[in-house]
């Protein structure tokens, strides 16, 4: 795994800055001038995941989310979602999609469906009571002659 | 960002900008008071000028069917970007709201 | 220092990521609703500090730029730039208008001068062999009613 | 960004986007390359596309002078938005390149 460029964000679990993680992951990988489309696909996947960070990890308290985020050889956009909240003890039921444990919040239970279509590769360890770790990554297609 | 247009038994919200579980949450508050003032036949979500809308924006339509379904009332989504289209068809909330095929919003 | 919400940011001394810097210096600020000439200013100002941590702070080599971000009490936005790289031997001389260690890279002298005029308060400590911190402030006018 | 008009014995480069460190020591190289070519007895340097510029945009324009002086050419600077101009005036490059009151970049 070739680094490229990395950068590390971390910030408070407020839902105001679910947009302020968009706008600093979508900063980031404009260096690899992706189309529109391709960095929407990577915003909403982020959004996603940095909202349950927020609603399910953290369950709306006081914490910390950590993103990071890579360039790696070969125009891959590399994204780590972290929190240090509740985890998951289910996995792969917590996957499926339309399951999500907060109806009453109003999640479609969609988030991890939605980071699985936008994104190449979606990869999630977590621990009760540890928290939660989400690893994306996406392969832009080269614009520039390089 | 939403402006409510009140019409016959019908309410229109114009939303605009973009759509996530924080806006999400201010946009169910505001969006609620109005329905049950009203108690409509239809609500009509336009989303024509959502600039950005993730899993939370499906969420905020299946919750207002929920709620217009205590009234006997439909919930409508007209405009929509074919981007958040795709999403909505995806997500199957077609099954409760009717998509209407959108103008587009680029003209 | 009551703090409304906090974000840090960490990333390589790559000069491709000053704008990045910019950019989610910008999404954080965004929820203070500020003016575009506002918002513009900070830019500007941490623009020039992040430069100076990449071009005099690690002299373009590899190290790590630091960024905390925070709103503070009363439309408060406070900025902290940091590197771990040279230092400033003699903080009040580099912060004249018009003095640079590094004309042939056409620096124009005039970075603390950008900060000065566009940021309210601007403090700099710096350790010979340790590393930069600048620490600005600047008060936002409320647009909103609250 | 920028786009490089040659004229007679001048030559004038239309920049845009932003300029900072980094963007600055690209437009640099590729300046440089085409005044040491030509060698004009002119310079404009037109900002009416630049969105963003900190102080390593007066380093450019101090750089710019430096080689035309070589060349006994002179520079001048077109159409800084008014922040642009303002920065300017207060670096005092001002006296070594003209700058030539904006038309702004509005219209
Ligand atoms: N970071 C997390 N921490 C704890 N639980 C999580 C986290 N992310 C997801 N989950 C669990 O997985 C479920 C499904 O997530 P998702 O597909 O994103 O749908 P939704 O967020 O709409 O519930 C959530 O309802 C929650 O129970
Ligand atoms: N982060 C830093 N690390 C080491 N030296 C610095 C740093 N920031 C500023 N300096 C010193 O202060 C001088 C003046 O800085 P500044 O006013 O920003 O002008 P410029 O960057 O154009 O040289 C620099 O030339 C450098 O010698």
């Amino acid at each position: 795994m070739n680094i490229v460029n990395e950068a590390r964000l971390a910030f408070m679990s407020r839902s105001a800055n679910e947009s302020f993680a968009r706008v600093a992951v979508s900063g980031f990988f404009m260096q690899l001038d992706p189309t529109v489309d391709e960095l929407t696909d990577i915003k909403t996947a982020v959004s996603e995941a940095v909202t349950n960070a927020i609603v399910h990890g953290y369950r709306e308290k006081n914490g910390t989310v950590y993103i990071t985020m890579r360039i790696l050889a070969g125009n891959v956009a590399y994204v780590k979602i972290r929190d240090c909240g509740c985890g998951i003890a289910d996995v792969k039921k917590a996957m499926e999609p339309l399951y999500t444990s907060a109806p009453e919040e109003e999640r479609a239970g969609l988030g991890f469906a939605v980071m699985q279509s936008f994104m190449d590769t979606v990869r999630v360890r977590s621990a009760v009571g540890k928290g939660t770790t989400v690893v994306m990554t996406k392969a832009l297609r080269t614009r520039a002659d390089e | 960002m939403m402006k409510l247009v009140r019409g016959d038994g019908e309410i229109r919200a114009v939303l605009s900008g973009e759509i996530d579980h924080h806006s999400a949450r201010e946009l169910r508050a505001e969006l609620d008071a109005a329905l049950c003032d009203m108690a409509p036949r239809l609500l009509v979500l336009d989303f024509g000028g959502v600039t950005f809308m993730d899993s939370s924006g499906v969420g905020l339509i299946m919750g207002r069917y929920k709620l217009m379904q205590t009234f006997g009332g439909e919930v409508a989504v007209e405009n929509a970007p074919p981007r958040i289209e795709r999403m909505l068809r995806l997500s199957g909330v077609g099954q409760l709201a009717q998509i209407r095929p959108g103008k587009g919003n680029d003209e």
